[in-house]
């Protein structure tokens, strides 16, 4: 029984991490409606902002969200402007085609600027856990839980609440009426892949609460990314959560009860099981922000 | 002669991936073979040849056997190699022996696998000790130091990563563990590069071993022992080397990492001549210590510069040869390997070669077994 | 307060527009006809800055339109109703207004005008959560003059605003528009295809054929001149 | 509607053939004049050409050439599904890999030559398309694109899990001998020539589908499902069976990889990149054209030899991940600088090419 | 021929088409119309297969087709076009008809020919060989039409299919619509210009809130004073 627990929360906790990648992902997928093969890159590129801010400054990791934000937000507009707008009426391959060029661009880059090594940042509360009873929390993994949360709900409020938010949703669906209605489209773009980026600096900055940062670091998130916000819907916060908990919820029960390499296959059926029953996607578009 | 008095360089082809994946390991071996070479050509180059340099020719085999392929292709037919040496990593010594062989060049390598020199191929040499016995060596040691003189349970957990390496390696560590009479509660490859290793250590928690042999690179590495000490799990841990011998893995576990167990196909302070010293020039030109694939490089590097040497030629088929009958002995520049003379057998394997364990010491891998290539002792 | 004066647009090398001017005073309406293809679509679409002309001068109070672009152009109160509706298909109908009242201008009276555009169309009110997209043809319509009208419009600009509606809908909607432009001092601009219906609140008209202007008067005028009778007016 | 057409509906009689069956009449014309017509001899003499050119380059450039040639036949099979059916997927490795693993686990277990082997590969991964088709056929867009993947990495998990019957992550070697049955040899030569037959297969059957009934109704279906139903098309049967022709091939170049690698793993043969590099061989060519993924090829597999060539002249050959660090901002720029692929552009040119050429005029 | 049982649609809670039943008769042509938002599409829809009904039941000579799909709904001759275009936007115009050519015959040659045929009926003979995206939307109606018409159909359903055309155009149309009518196809039509229905139909189905509101001779429905109230408006005699 307690083990079980302990699975499910530790399932729970890795679920977190997965939605709090996506959430960034699902605002660009979303809105700008740009197939980023990148993402995983923009994750990394969150981890080394934090890890340079902590080597300069010390301060807690949680407090380099400070850098990490405006500086991944400066880093979706500039991609925005410079490649993204290329590409966003073209097919999704030819997509997939520049930004699988942005992802070696980015890994290598990277590889060629920080090294191959791996690095972490080191702070008081790495190692700390919660434990009642037998169940143990790392508090690194609950942070980065947590905070999938709190930004879903922020992004959730300004999408559903603002006009800049509606604005963005109105110019990925109609771009040419959407400057009819006086909404300054390119600049909506901007902003969307900015604060995309900037989600996904921050999911950056709590993977390196727990996880080792190196070039290639963010690679395997990316993935996982783009099978979470496919399986909650794409473009659906709530998706991108519920998704994120389920695949970490199937990946923990299937290392525990199926073999130590069937997690991530468990994960994947999981998510074919649903499409076939859903093919939208857990949350269909009508619920989308 | 005086064909061979022309030659003024011979070229060798150096084959270790610095992109991707396999770049950490990659660019640290790199860094052996160039120390290597410039060792060699200070002490002379090669006599036979009047002195003659060796000249490096790098090449990027990438992480895919698609890109190795070419990467090889590209070093034989375009620079005029001697020899080529390189790729560690075993799915890219595969490939690279293939081209290697049809194009009749010697490829002396340090990666593990068994099947490279099973072949029956006449151009591949390994210098390394081969991937089952890494196992052997773990559960041999676990039996005599810890099952049978610290009394514990024979209970173990195998955990590798489910890689070409992970795999290959773990076969050993089964089959011995088994044949020494061990309870083996946990036997699993784990997907490598997992986002968190609660799940991974939660199974080895509820498992109930005593000994935990994993085979894993550094991120995995560094975050299963983590976890352990985070899920309070009573255990020893006889690493399967990679990751459990990087100098980032004692960075980020610090006392924790202290007094971890791991096999090593080679070790910064084996007892074999010359090693302090290339440690300590590695050390001073690359800031970190020199670890097992580095060392190995180093030494691959050094065999083909002797069999150039002995063949007194740079015609790759007259080197082959000369590795085929080369014996490198004891005190040899070159000969770090643990385990004698350098000497090949009919399939090409370093036949005296054998794996050693360490034992973290004061943030330092230290050699403690077998005892002939120790210089510490096990502590507990 | 709307003057075009000898634009020239063309797509790549087909003439869409050669030298076509208008002009429009405020609180006037003005309807242009013409047959299919013959470039209507793309005068309103040049005025509003989505396309650029080639030639020419296109002056809003007293200011070139000119190189604008089209959210400029909206932001000076120059609303647009595009052909084909183009309502935001994955939004819910209110947020379809208020996308229409986004200009700053016009979300300080959000709330009037979300009442008054409820008023002149109660099916939008009685839909407001539906998603644009699953309403129907003529109910897209509706929502799309209704989107235009929330931008507080000097000018508004009606591309085939019957198009697709019903007989009922279509006479309610040009009673309204009537209405609008009997009561405010909104300058309208309507293309139709629907000439009768669209010379009754018209207070002149212009005949577009072939990319220029064909004929132009007031709307009595219009209707009795044979040339126009015979293409667009008669039926059998 | 215009009303000039004095013809009524459903009057068959009066067909104008001249103008609908112009290729009708050139097979029938006799063979001299129509090998004078450039549309004849140009492809004539660039296959002349193609066919000798391995003969004049030193192994490591054969080697590209043959990566060419294979690639595009691997482009060439995607694009019937991914550009003619316009269901993109971005798993198609998965009928790649098991192409590659049949024929070499028959050959190495059951000493099966490879030439059966790929035709065992090839049904088994008609069979595995059926599944994934039925499964994922109700996915649409982006949510086919990525659930293919997922299916992709399925495969490649099992592949790795199960080593007991494939090799698992440690991969598997090709026995090395050199005979034509066993579709081996010590030379880079025969699998040149072996991989160009396979092309031109493989090209006449896409040109043969394209004037067919099912290439119309692949190609409308990509379009507008809903339109296609409309008009009669089984849209289940038309994609099945362009993801079974996609997956046959597609599993023989799996077979021929494997057979000129000498060596396959998992990772190699099914992982996402591999799938990531058929799509785009297609784009960048063009999708939906016959030529187009040979095109495609052709660009895009030096590319990496020509950043390598590029580091190597700079000097900078040690400088890690710099080689993909440059064929990256290539990519980068190609796609910003030719998004609709290059098929367009080049058929001008052809074409232009054709009108000059002697002969060329007469039509 | 065609005979519509007590159909019922739901969209989320909404009725979109209530209890409706009707029927068409072999070789006339059945005029729809209604209010916007009547479910006259949906009506097309849910007789083609493209939904499926919650209740009731669609038979074509006598057979129940409610729970086909649209393609063996097309198979059985039962041919539609649709209100927001839908061609193979990058397919010439001429290879779209084919499709619909491909029905009947498995044959590029005599779908060419076939194809061809309707592109120069319906007067789209000099766009042939345009990309079907670049057409104006009359023309992709054009097109539609021949892409249909090159099914073969025995019943046709048209969607407003004459929308935005002038006075003119539609005179030309309601010909061409009389030419298929006298080949011995059978039509249902939904407009929302009265000329139209007034000219074509022999009788008319007039729709409003998912339900049958009246049905009848052209004359009779238009001067319904229901029909007014409901659909026409009091100024439609002005305007008709
Ligand atoms: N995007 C485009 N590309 C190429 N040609 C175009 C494009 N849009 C319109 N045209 C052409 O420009 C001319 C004018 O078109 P426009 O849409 O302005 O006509 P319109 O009067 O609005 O017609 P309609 O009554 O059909 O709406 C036509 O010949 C049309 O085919
Ligand atoms: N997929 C859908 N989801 C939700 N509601 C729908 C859907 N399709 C249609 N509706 C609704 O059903 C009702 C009937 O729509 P339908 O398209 O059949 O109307 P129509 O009679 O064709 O109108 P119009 O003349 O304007 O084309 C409308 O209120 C519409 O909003
Ligand atoms: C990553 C390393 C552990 C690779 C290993 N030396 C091999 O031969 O495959
Ligand atoms: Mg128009
Ligand atoms: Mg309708």
């Amino acid at each position: 029984m307690e083990l079980l627990l302990q699975v499910l929360i530790s399932g729970i906790l890795i679920g977190g991490v997965y939605a709090l990648i996506s959430i960034g992902l699902t605002l660009l997928f979303g809105v700008v409606d740009i197939v980023n093969f990148a993402h995983g890159e923009f994750v990394m590129i969150g981890m080394y902002a934090s890890y340079w801010t902590w080597v300069y400054t010390g301060a807690d990791p949680i407090l380099t969200l400070v850098v990490s934000i405006p500086v991944m937000f400066l880093v979706g507009v500039i991609i925005q402007k410079y490649l993204f707008t290329h590409i966003m009426k073209a097919p999704a391959l030819t997509q997939i085609f520049l930004t699988v060029g942005l992802q070696m661009v980015l890994q290598n880059g990277a590889l060629m600027i920080f090294g191959s090594n791996t690095r972490s940042i080191a702070f008081s509360w790495r190692e700390e856990t919660l434990k009642a009873g037998g169940i143990i929390i790392p508090v690194n993994m609950l942070v980065a839980f947590s905070l999938s949360f709190i930004l879903a709900g922020v992004l959730f409020v300004f999408l559903s609440k603002t006009d800049i938010g509606k604005a963005m949703k109105a110019a990925r669906l109609d771009r040419e009426t959407a400057m009819l209605m006086g909404i300054n489209t390119n600049k909506v773009f901007y902003i969307a892949a900015g604060i995309a980026a900037a989600l996904t600096g921050a999911a950056g900055t709590a993977i390196s609460t727990f996880q080792y940062i190196q070039p290639l670091s963010g690679a395997h998130f990316g993935l996982m990314a783009y099978i979470v916000v496919i399986l909650g819907g794409l473009g659906n916060l709530k998706g991108a959560v519920v998704g994120g908990l389920l695949l970490g919820i199937a990946e923990s029960f299937g290392i525990q009860y199926i073999s130590a390499n069937s997690g991530l296959l468990m994960a994947f059926l999981l998510f074919i099981v649903v499409l076939v029953i859903k093919p939208k996607g857990l949350f269909s578009a009508k619920e989308a922000v | 002669s005086s064909k061979n008095g022309d030659v003024k360089e011979v070229v060798v082809g150096v084959l270790y991936p610095t992109s991707g994946s396999l770049a950490r390991l990659g660019g640290a071996a790199l860094k052996a073979v160039e120390l290597a070479a410039e060792d060699i050509n200070e002490a002379g180059g090669i006599k036979s040849l009047g002195g003659a340099k060796v000249k490096l020719e790098i090449v990027d085999p990438g992480e895919k056997p698609e890109t190795a392929k070419s990467a090889t292709e590209r070093v034989i037919q375009n620079k005029k190699v001697s020899a080529i040496t390189g790729d560690y990593n075993s799915s890219l010594s595969l490939v690279t022996s293939e081209v290697a062989e049809r194009a009749k060049v010697p490829f002396v390598t340090a990666s593990v696998s068994d099947t490279l020199t099973s072949r029956g191929m006449k151009y591949i040499f390994q210098v390394s000790p081969k991937g089952s016995m890494f196992g052997e060596s773990q559960v041999k040691f676990a039996k005599e130091y810890i099952v049978d003189k610290l009394g514990k349970k024979p209970k173990v957990a195998i955990v590798f990563e489910e890689t070409s390496y992970g795999t290959s390696t773990s076969e050993g560590l089964k089959k011995t563990a088994e044949k020494m009479g061990l309870d083996v509660a946990l036997y699993e490859p784990y997907s490598a590069n997992f986002a968190d290793a609660s799940p991974l250590v939660n199974k080895i928690k509820s498992s109930g071993a005593e000994i935990l042999f994993p085979v894993s690179y550094l991120q995995d590495a560094i975050l299963i022992q983590k976890t352990i000490k985070k899920f309070d799990v009573d255990i020893i841990t006889v690493g399967g080397g990679a990751g459990y011998l990087m100098p980032e893995f004692i960075g980020e576990l610090g006392e924790a990492g202290e007094g971890v167990l791991s096999v090593a196909s080679w070790n910064m302070d084996v007892n074999k001549n010359g090693v302090k010293d290339i440690n300590k020039r590695y050390k001073e030109k690359n800031g970190e210590f020199i670890t097992e694939h580095s060392g190995e490089a180093y030494s691959a590097m050094w065999t083909i510069a002797h069999a150039i040497e002995k063949a007194a030629s740079a015609d790759p088929e007259k080197i082959k040869e000369a590795l085929a009958t080369l014996k490198l002995e004891e005190g040899t520049p070159g000969n770090i390997m643990p385990g004698g003379d350098i000497e090949f057998d009919k399939t090409g394997w370093n036949k005296n070669v054998h794996p050693v364990i360490i034992q973290w010491q004061n943030g330092i891998p230290a050699t403690i077994y077998p005892a002939e290539d120790a210089k510490s002792e096990f502590k507990h | 307060m709307l003057n075009v004066e000898g634009l020239h647009v063309s797509y790549g090398s087909i003439k869409a527009l050669q030298g076509v001017s208008i002009a429009l005073s405020q609180g006037e309406c003005v309807a242009i006809v013409g047959s299919n293809g013959a470039g209507k679509t793309t005068l309103l679409k040049t005025i509003c800055g989505l396309l650029k002309p080639n030639k020419g001068r296109v002056e809003f109070e007293g200011k070139s339109l000119v190189g604008k672009m089209a959210y400029d152009i909206a932001n000076m109160a120059v609303a647009h109703v595009p052909e084909g509706r183009r309502v935001f298909t994955e939004m819910s109908v209110l947020d379809n207004l208020i996308m229409g009242s986004y200009v700053k201008e016009a979300k300080a009276h959000r709330r009037e005008s979300l009442e008054y555009v409820f008023s002149l169309f109660p099916r939008l009110a009685e839909r407001k959560d539906q998603l644009a997209g699953t309403m129907s043809g003529g109910e897209q319509q509706m929502l799309a003059v209704a989107r235009g009208l929330m931008l507080k419009p000097k000018l508004l600009i009606l591309d085939e605003p019957s198009s697709g509606l019903s007989p009922l809908i279509v006479e309610q909607m040009y009673e309204k528009l009537g209405e609008i432009h009997k009561t405010t001092d909104m300058a309208m601009l309507v293309v139709e295809q629907n000439v009768p219906i669209a010379l009754s609140i018209a207070d002149r008209g212009y005949v577009l054929e072939n990319g220029s202007i064909h004929v132009s008067g007031t709307s009595d005028e219009l209707m009795v001149d044979p040339e126009v009778k015979a293409a667009y007016l008669g039926f059998h | 509607m215009s009303m000039q057409v004095e013809k009524s509906y459903k009057s068959i009689e009066k067909v104008d053939t001249n103008t609908i069956e112009s290729s009708d009449l050139q097979q029938s014309a006799p063979f001299l004049e129509r090998i004078s017509h450039p549309k004849m001899y140009v492809p004539l003499i660039g296959l002349l050409l193609l066919s000798i050119a391995p003969l004049m380059v030193n192994q490591y450039y054969q080697n590209i050439l043959n990566s060419i040639v294979l690639f595009a036949i691997a482009g060439v099979s995607w694009n019937i599904f991914g550009g003619y059916a316009r269901q993109i997927s971005l798993g198609h490795a998965v009928f790649f890999g098991i192409g590659a693993y049949t024929s070499t686990l028959l050959l190495t277990k059951f000493g099966i030559s490879p030439w059966i082997g790929m035709f065992v590969g090839g049904l088994l991964s008609v069979l595995v398309g059926y599944i994934m088709g039925l499964s994922l056929m109700r996915l649409r867009g982006h949510y086919f694109a990525i659930s293919t993947i997922v299916f992709s990495q399925v495969l490649l998990l099992i592949f790795t899990k199960y080593r007991q019957f494939t090799g698992g992550a440690e991969g598997l070697s090709v026995p090395f001998a050199d005979s034509f049955w066993m579709l081996q040899f010590s030379n880079k030569l025969p699998y040149f020539y072996i991989f160009l037959v396979f092309l031109i297969g493989i090209l006449l059957l896409v040109r043969k589908i394209e004037n067919s009934r099912l290439g119309y109704y692949m190609i409308a279906m990509g379009q507008d499902d809903q339109a296609a139903k409309a008009v009669g098309i089984n849209i289940p049967r038309v994609k099945h069976i362009a993801l079974a022709i996609s997956a046959f091939t597609m599993s023989i170049v799996g077979t021929l990889y494997a057979q000129y690698m000498y060596f396959i793993e998992p990772v190699a043969v099914f992982d996402i990149p591999l799938s990531v590099e058929f799509a785009m061989i297609s784009i960048i060519g063009g999708l939906g054209t016959v030529m187009g993924p040979v095109i495609g090829a052709v660009i895009m597999k030096p590319f990496i030899e020509i950043a390598i060539s590029i580091t190597n002249f700079l000097g900078f050959e040690s400088v890690g991940g710099i080689n993909y660090f440059l064929y990256g901002i290539i990519l980068v720029i190609v796609v910003i600088v030719l998004p609709n692929g290059l098929i367009r552009p080049i058929t001008r040119g052809y074409n232009k090419l054709l009108s000059v050429l002697p002969g060329g005029k007469s039509k | 021929m065609l005979e519509v049982k007590n159909i019922t649609k739901r969209f989320r809670g909404l009725l979109a088409v209530n209890d409706l039943s009707f029927h068409v008769n072999k070789g006339e042509i059945l005029g729809v119309i209604g209010p916007n938002g009547a479910g006259k599409s949906t009506t097309f829809n849910l007789i083609t297969g493209v939904y499926k009904p919650d209740n009731g039941e669609v038979l074509l000579n006598g057979e129940n087709i409610s729970h086909l799909t649209s393609d063996i709904v097309c198979k059985k001759g039962l041919s539609r076009t649709f209100q927001v275009t839908r061609p193979f936007g990058d397919m010439t115009v001429i290879q779209n008809v084919m499709v619909g050519a491909f029905l009947k015959t498995s044959q590029l040659r005599n779908a060419k020919r076939e194809a061809m045929q309707m592109v120069e009926f319906v007067g789209l003979a000099d766009k042939a060989n345009s990309v079907a995206r670049t057409l104006s939307i009359i023309d992709q109606r054009r097109l539609e039409f021949a892409r249909s018409l090159a099914t073969d159909p025995s019943l046709l359903l048209l969607d407003e299919c004459l929308a935005g055309l002038n006075n003119r155009e539609v005179e030309e149309a309601i010909e061409l619509i009389w030419k298929v009518k006298a080949s011995g196809v059978t039509l249902v039509v939904i407009e929302h210009v009265m000329k139209v229905i007034n000219a074509i139909s022999d009788r008319v189905v007039v729709l409003n809130f998912g339900s049958k509101l009246k049905e009848g001779l052209p004359k009779e429905v238009m001067s319904d004073p229901i029909v007014i109230e409901a659909y026409l408006g009091k100024g439609f005699a002005q305007h008709a």
